[in-house]
């Protein structure tokens, strides 16, 4: 077991947006979470990344507590989260958006040299994931396009190389054939280890890549299981695959 | 039904008191704090229309406020007009040189190039004020502006004075509620909240910014012109850089965008840092302190805490992402 | 008065004083203090106004006009004092003529500008010397004593400043023929004037007047004259002779002039006197700031002790009536002649100007050496 | 037959980069336009472009005929140029009313003169503006309370708001940015039925959008862009067939998954 | 002259790209670090070079509590709650210094002596020689700084967007912390170049408008801006005092201020102000 969340209830202010929620990510799985808008998806993300905190109930990554502590604590502890709305730094150029995205890992004990080594590395990587950020490398944040500045949260999200990737609404904006190129991207690192949790509203893509997948709704979680079962239950379907779909 | 009722009776409970205020208040000290304060809510509220409804940072209201109340006080002494005269005219010429002011530097810099634009012209009214010595008659000020005299009422005593800043300040005030709840008032605050968006939507920011800006240039001309009246005495040392600042603090302080924003503001540090006097020279280092205490614990305003707590989140949500904005 | 209504007098007979206390010109209103303290304490050790003790209440002023507005109106609305004191600043002082006149307070001053004067408010009394009495001072020294044809003029842009310029430049032209070379102005708190100084230097002058307001600026403009190596005789106003520029300015400030309102240089007893006693009880040299406020205070008791404000009567002090009482003061400041007081002595004349002697020195190894002292002659009812 | 809107070979630089490089684009009245493209394509700054956001670097945009290239964004407005924007850029602390009613202000007159002097238009026209406003906001779906505060709004609402602002200003043209991002299936249906139904006002739409069932389902004709240039226009049949749009856009394999979501 | 300005202009410029925060209260903290080394010198009798350092180190001290106390809180707040909460720090700072140091002002020996050298006939202060050379060093160790050192990097990102920092692991508050330690370290240095030329008062705080206009002037945000803009402010107003009208000195560098904003609204170093649609 990565990731536990033990049925914890979050607020803002007096509005609660989670009620009692629980769930589970196993070490090397991609999970899946989808639920309608304002179902609480990113409030229980920001949760377990540490931007929020919880009232009650309890968080646990690789057996430690982590509810409570600082955000910048839980990503040295292998916990990256690409939040929504992309977040983009904006007087940042490409480059140093990717290379800021990599400053937890001068914490994890190795030698400076080699992490430096493995950061210029990685950013290769992340421009042949996508090769339009290649072409912006020096452009300034605040200036690219919507879809390019999804392209860059999911890469920088890819720098921490984390345990537990979190990844909220990836596709958002993103050009058809990206879209399968960004489920692709995440089956490929959840093979090389990474374990993967995932907020989509493009259901049937999440489903079909996740392993196991919980649905949210007004912050309480409805439904849970295998992806493969939920793909086929006619409640998921019926709601977050889109009737209209299956009459064409 | 009944809420409402209770606001109005609130609200004619305060008319009556404001209205028999001088009698029960005997003292021409407190009686003289409450009009200087007046003085400053007229200041704060210009101030409101500029930078609370159209969100532009500007200095300037001191300026205006030395513009206003020498030209005023330079027609009532060298060439006798009557109070009724002198007001308005000092207001609309504030007016005009704010909206000339407005032009060129409205149509292009933003932010704080527009701030630190808006000081200096602050410190080159001061110069000019102290150095055109055959016009404002430099740095001894000008003595002798007469009271008030509205035909046979005469306005000698800081009781009498009351009324006319009594009258101007709920005029004033009253104005931008009308302001803000009209069609132009919602064009400016959208160029607040977003200018580009505004633009889009049809609105002619540039006409509404300098719009704004003759607005509170006349607020600064009329409360200069009162202030002339009030003190009789006038000189260019009094409108520096350090009360543009008194001024925008209050209307932090008080709640900007809000129209009882620089009611409350210019009450408080009006009557704040007279109340410290008793502290003698600690005074001014418990004001400063209260003004940090008070910008940490009501980052809206005072009045904005009236506000429900949705809307006092979403103003802190839009002014922090205006600086969160591009590097 | 013969048939006066009295009653019994307060604890403490309260003057008010209106004072810089925050600010950027805190700096004169503490000196200012010290002197009226330490005259507070000889005062009352002689059993003060009749039997009375005396006191000060102070107001800050804020270093604005609006504040010592609200501050003069404190004292005399919330304390009821009977008589105030109303700063060294001529523009404030202006400021409070409206409200001394109506309300007919009698009220001692600092400030020099001579469009005070022209006030003609009955109610104001003058103790310090008048610009355009310096002026003249000063154009007579320059020109008779140090002989100097070619001066130039430096000020602050404010009003003390400027009046002070105006008045020297009218008097060199009407007394002698000369005209100011340049004029150079700077608003307070100006940090480098090398400009101006340049511009001195190469008008050819000789010598160089100035009026400057506030110390910090005074000390500046004489470490850049001597950086720039502008040598010419520099005659200063009284703030150029005060203690702390000392301190601050180091070796350029020897060899000044000044025509300061006081000098612990002078041997006059009284002021040695003085000096003593104010290096006991706070530690360093007194300047003009403390004496003004020190001598005008002595003054002022002997005054109010002659004006019968407060009466002994069964044994018990009784006061006059605030209106009788503050007519009393007036006269009684009015009829003020020969007052022996450190700052000289004091003769009110029919401006209301307590003219007395006035000390012209010059700083050498930064300790004042007396070169003069000039009597006035004031004009009488 | 004249095009509500024509553009002639406009083109916008920034530095080195040709964000849209010589675009002729002509929509015809009641139309509703797909714009579509790969990310970066130069859609938004097309929209940007006829809007009069950005100043265009060449080439000239008409409406109904007359050009309005040297026109302000706000003198476009009046003309009848609406848009919403990529990312949400609402009137944060102002109420769903105020936020509509701001859409109104080149359709109204009220000037600070006449609202000093208690003109009797000021107070019809601001009646009506609000009868307006409420009707707006029932046709765009909006069912909260009109007080509500628009920085509160969860971000469908958000989308829909913006739309509903656009639609105050009475266009004759509205151009919209991705408007059914991040919304659900639901949502997007409804965002389908909204857009027919702003076309069955009689006022033309463009809309960018990636989202391939929403494009195929509600466009007339679609236009794609890709480096800034047009590669491909037509209907969506031909669209999504066309081999150029195939490869640079849609990709290749399971294209019912992606025109699922 | 100039470069006492682009040193306080520094100050500024770098805790506005650090940490959004236009500070109000910079020219007190500059007055307060002359302060600071004026005690250093005169009641722990340090060496001046002893003093410096310790100036500094107090000051960067000053800078953590300043920050704790009137941003910290306000973190989220955007940027007027923090403007004004600046000004009450600069109130409070400008009357503060009386209780402590007196109502004297202080005079603070020049680092460089007081000597001067001739270039060109004319002669020029060791001290103003040292500032230059004190403002350029600081320049180049700035854009080193913020370019090529990952704290420099992360300072900036948490200026941009707090959250998206700390989600990068980035250690928010001692970001701020740090940024804040460093532009009041700032301040103590232009505090102790400053003093001899102005004396240590409350006066010095008046330089706040100049450094506004200096960062203005150069592009606000802009390092090396903030320097070429100190320098622009000095010469022009002391050349319009000299050629013009002393009286107006201030009047010349804020008009041409705005002058030369109308023609570039951006200053010299700004990027040209635009924002993605
Ligand atoms: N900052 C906030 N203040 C108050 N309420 C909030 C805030 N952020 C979110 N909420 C509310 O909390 C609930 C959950 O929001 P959340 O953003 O987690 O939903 P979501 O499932 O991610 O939706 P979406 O699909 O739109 O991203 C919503 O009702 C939303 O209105
Ligand atoms: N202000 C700008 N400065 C520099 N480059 C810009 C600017 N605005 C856009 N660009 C670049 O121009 C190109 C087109 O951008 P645009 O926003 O029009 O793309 P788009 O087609 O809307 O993409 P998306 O689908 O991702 O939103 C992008 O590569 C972007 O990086
Ligand atoms: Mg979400
Ligand atoms: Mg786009």
């Amino acid at each position: 077991m990565l990731l536990q969340v033990n049925s914890i209830d979050v607020y803002y202010g007096s509005v609660q947006a989670l009620k009692g929620v629980s769930l589970e990510v196993n070490e090397g799985e991609i999970t899946s979470l989808i639920g309608s808008n304002g179902a609480g998806k990113s409030t229980l993300l920001k949760t377990i990344s540490g931007l929020l905190k919880p009232a009650s109930g309890s968080i646990s990554f690789m057996g430690r507590r982590i509810d409570g502590l600082p955000p910048e604590n839980i990503v040295s502890l292998g916990i990256a989260h690409v939040p929504e709305g992309r977040m983009i730094f904006p007087a940042f150029s490409v480059l140093d958006n990717l290379r800021i995205g990599a400053v937890s890992r001068f914490n994890s004990g190795k030698p400076k040299k080699e992490v430096l080594k493995e950061i210029e590395e990685d950013i290769e990587r992340v421009f042949s994931l996508f090769p339009r950020l290649k072409e912006r490398k020096n452009q300034l944040g605040w200036s690219l396009s919507g879809g390019e500045q999804q392209m860059l949260a999911v890469g920088r999200g890819l720098m921490a190389r984390p345990k537990l990737l979190l990844l909220d609404e990836p596709s958002l904006g993103l050009a058809p054939y990206l879209v399968k190129e960004v489920f692709n991207i995440i089956k490929m690192i959840n093979a090389q280890g990474t374990s993967i949790m995932v907020v989509e509203q493009n259901a049937r893509m999440a489903l079909k890549a996740s392993h196991k997948a919980y649905v949210l709704e007004t912050g309480e979680i409805v439904l849970s299981g295998p992806s493969s079962e939920l793909l086929k239950s006619d409640q998921v379907r019926a709601i977050y695959l889109g009737a209209g779909v299956e009459q064409r | 039904m009944a809420p409402k009722n209770a606001k109005t009776f609130t609200l004619i409970a305060a008319g009556v008191v404001l209205l028999f205020l001088p009698k029960f208040i005997p003292s021409n000290y407190q009686m003289t704090v409450i009009n200087l304060g007046g003085i400053y809510m007229i200041l704060a509220a210009g101030l409101n229309v500029i930078l609370g409804f159209t969100g532009l940072m500007s200095f300037t209201q001191v300026a205006f406020w030395g513009i206003g109340s020498y030209t005023a006080g330079l027609l009532a002494v060298e060439h006798g007009f009557p109070f009724l005269l002198t007001v308005p005219a000092a207001a609309f010429l504030t007016a005009a040189v704010g909206f000339l002011l407005g032009l060129p530097s409205l149509r292009k810099l933003k932010k704080f190039y527009l701030a630190v634009t808006t000081i200096g012209f602050v410190h080159i009214t001061r110069l000019i004020l102290e150095n055109w010595t055959s016009l404002t008659r430099g740095a001894d000020g000008l003595p002798g502006i007469p009271k008030p005299a509205i035909g046979p009422l005469r306005f000698d005593t800081m009781h009498e004075f009351y009324y006319i800043t009594l009258i101007s300040c709920f005029l004033l005030i009253w104005l931008t509620a009308v302001i803000k709840n009209s069609r132009v008032g919602r064009a400016m605050q959208a160029i607040r909240e977003d200018d580009l968006a505004a633009e889009v939507m049809g609105v002619n920011v540039f006409k509404y910014k300098v719009l704004a800006f003759t607005i509170s240039a006349f607020y600064g001309g009329l409360g200069g012109a009162l202030y002339a009246h009030l003190v009789g005495y006038i000189s260019p040392d009094i409108f520096t850089f350090e009360e543009a600042v008194t001024v925008l603090c209050m209307l932090m302080i008080g709640g900007s965008g809000l129209i009882a924003g620089p009611v409350v503001g210019a009450t408080l540090l009006t009557v704040i840092p007279e109340w410290l006097r008793f502290m003698q020279e600690y005074n001014a280092i418990i004001y400063g302190a209260a003004v940090v205490v008070m910008a940490v614990y009501m980052p809206t305003g005072l009045v904005g805490l009236t506000q429900p707590y949705w809307r006092r989140l979403a103003v802190l949500f839009s002014s922090a992402k205006k600086n969160g904005g591009t590097g | 008065g013969a048939a006066q209504e009295l009653a019994p007098a307060p604890k403490t007979f309260d003057v008010g004083f209106p004072v810089e206390m925050s600010g950027d010109a805190a700096i004169t209103g503490d000196l200012q203090r010290k002197g009226t303290e330490m005259a507070l304490e000889k005062i009352n050790a002689e059993g003060g106004i009749n039997g009375v003790p005396m006191r000060f209440i102070y107001e800050d002023t804020k270093g604005t006009n609006p504040g010592a507005i609200s501050a003069f109106n404190k004292l005399l609305f919330s304390h009821n004092v009977i008589m105030s004191f109303a700063t060294v600043r001529s523009t404030m002082v202006h400021a409070l003529a409206p409200i001394i006149k109506e309300n007919e307070v009698p009220a001692i001053f600092g400030g020099s500008a001579w469009s005070l004067s022209e006030l003609e408010v009955p109610w104001m009394f003058r103790v310090r010397t008048d610009d355009r009495t310096v002026a003249q001072i000063m154009a007579k020294f320059m020109v008779e004593d140090l002989g100097h044809k070619k001066i130039a003029g430096l000020h602050d842009s404010d009003a003390f400043g400027t009046g002070g310029f105006v008045e020297t430049a009218k008097a060199l032209k009407e007394m002698y023929g000369i005209d100011v070379l340049t004029e150079q102005k700077y608003s307070t708190g100006t940090k480098d004037y090398t400009a101006q100084l340049l511009a001195i230097k190469n008008s050819g002058a000789t010598c160089v007047f100035a009026w400057g307001t506030r110390l910090e600026d005074d000390a500046i403009i004489l470490r850049q004259k001597a950086q720039l190596g502008l040598e010419v005789d520099f005659v200063g106003s009284a703030s150029y002779s005060s203690t702390p520029i000392r301190d601050i300015a180091g070796d350029s400030v020897n060899g000044i002039y000044s025509a300061a309102g006081f000098t612990v240089a002078n041997d006059d007893p009284l002021v040695q006197e003085y000096v003593k006693e104010f290096q006991a009880k706070y530690g360093e040299l007194p300047d003009e700031n403390s004496a003004w406020t020190y001598s005008s205070t002595l003054m002022l008791a002997d005054a109010l002790r002659k004006a019968n404000v407060i009466q002994v009567v069964d044994g018990k002090p009784m006061m006059l009536p605030t209106k009788e009482a503050r007519e009393a003061i007036r006269q009684a400041l009015k009829g003020v002649r020969d007052f022996k007081t450190p700052m000289g002595s004091y003769t009110c004349d029919k401006w209301n100007n307590m003219l007395h002697e006035m000390p012209i020195i010059q700083i050498v190894d930064r300790k004042d050496k007396l070169i003069k002292v000039v009597s006035m002659e004031p004009e009488l009812e | 037959m004249t095009h509500i809107l024509e553009t002639k070979a406009i083109t916008k630089r920034f530095g080195g980069l040709v964000a849209v490089d010589s675009v002729d684009l002509q929509v015809s009245k009641g139309e509703i336009r797909g714009l579509i493209g790969p990310n970066g394509s130069g859609k938004s700054t097309l929209l940007n472009l006829i809007s009069g956001v950005y100043p265009l670097d060449g080439g000239d945009i008409f409406l109904n005929g007359e050009s309005v290239s040297k026109l302000s964004p706000h003198e476009r407005a009046e003309k009848g140029i609406a848009r919403t924007f990529q990312n949400n850029r609402l009137f944060p602390s102002l109420s769903i009313l105020d936020n509509i009613m701001v859409g109104m202000h080149a359709r109204t007159k009220s000037e600070l003169h006449h609202t000093l002097f208690r003109h009797k238009m000021t107070k019809l026209e601001e009646e009506s503006c609000r009868k307006k406003a409420l009707d707006i906001m029932k046709f765009v779906g909006l069912k909260r309370g009109a007080d509500y505060t628009a920085g509160a709004l969860p971000h469908g609402e958000r989308r829909l708001l913006e739309i509903a602002r656009g639609l105050a200003l009475e266009p004759q043209i509205i151009l919209l940015d991705e408007p059914a991002t991040g919304m659900n299936p639901a949502e997007k249906e409804w965002m389908i039925e909204l857009t027919r139904n702003i076309r069955n006002t009689g006022i033309t739409v463009i809309l960018i959008e990636h989202n391939m069932r929403v494009v195929m389902e509600v466009c007339d004709r679609i236009t794609v862009l890709n480096f800034g240039r047009k590669i491909a226009e037509g209907n969506p049949q031909e669209i999504q067939t066309n081999p150029e749009v195939i490869e640079a856009y849609l990709g290749e394999e399971e294209p019912e998954d992606v025109i699922a979501g | 002259m100039g470069f006492v300005y682009a040193l306080s202009a520094m100050g500024i410029v770098l805790i506005y790209r650090t940490a959004g925060v236009v500070n109000f209260a910079q020219g007190s903290l500059v007055m307060l670090g002359a302060y600071v080394a004026t005690s250093c010198i005169e009641t722990l009798k340090l060496p001046m070079i002893g003093a410096i350092i310790a100036a500094v180190i107090i000051m960067a001290g000053v800078g953590a509590v300043f920050q704790r106390v009137a941003y910290y809180p306000l973190r989220y707040a955007g940027i007027i709650p923090v403007v004004i909460s600046t000004i009450g720090v600069s109130v409070f700072l400008n009357n503060g210094v009386y209780v402590i140091w007196g109502t004297y002002p202080k005079f603070l020996p020049p680092i460089a002596g007081s000597g001067t050298i001739t270039i060109f006939g004319t002669s020029i202060p060791l001290q103003n020689i040292a500032i230059a050379l004190m403002a350029v060093a600081l320049l180049f160790f700035q854009a080193y700084f913020f370019n090529k050192t990952w704290l420099g990097k992360k300072m900036q990102a948490v200026a941009q967007h707090q959250d998206t920092a700390a989600l990068m692991g980035i250690k928010v508050s001692r970001m701020i912390t740090f940024t804040f330690m460093y532009s009041t370290a700032l301040a103590a240095i232009a505090g102790i170049f400053a003093g001899p030329i102005f004396f240590v008062s409350p006066g010095i705080a008046q330089i706040l408008s100049k450094a506004f206009a200096a960062s203005v002037v150069g592009g606000f945000g802009s390092v090396p801006g903030a320097v070429v803009g100190g320098i622009f402010v000095g010469l022009v107003e002391t050349f319009g005092a000299y050629f013009i009208s002393s009286a107006y000195r201030d009047a010349w560098a804020f008009g041409l201020l705005i002058l030369f904003l109308l023609f570039r609204p951006q200053g010299i170093f700004g990027e040209p102000i635009s924002e993605k649609v």
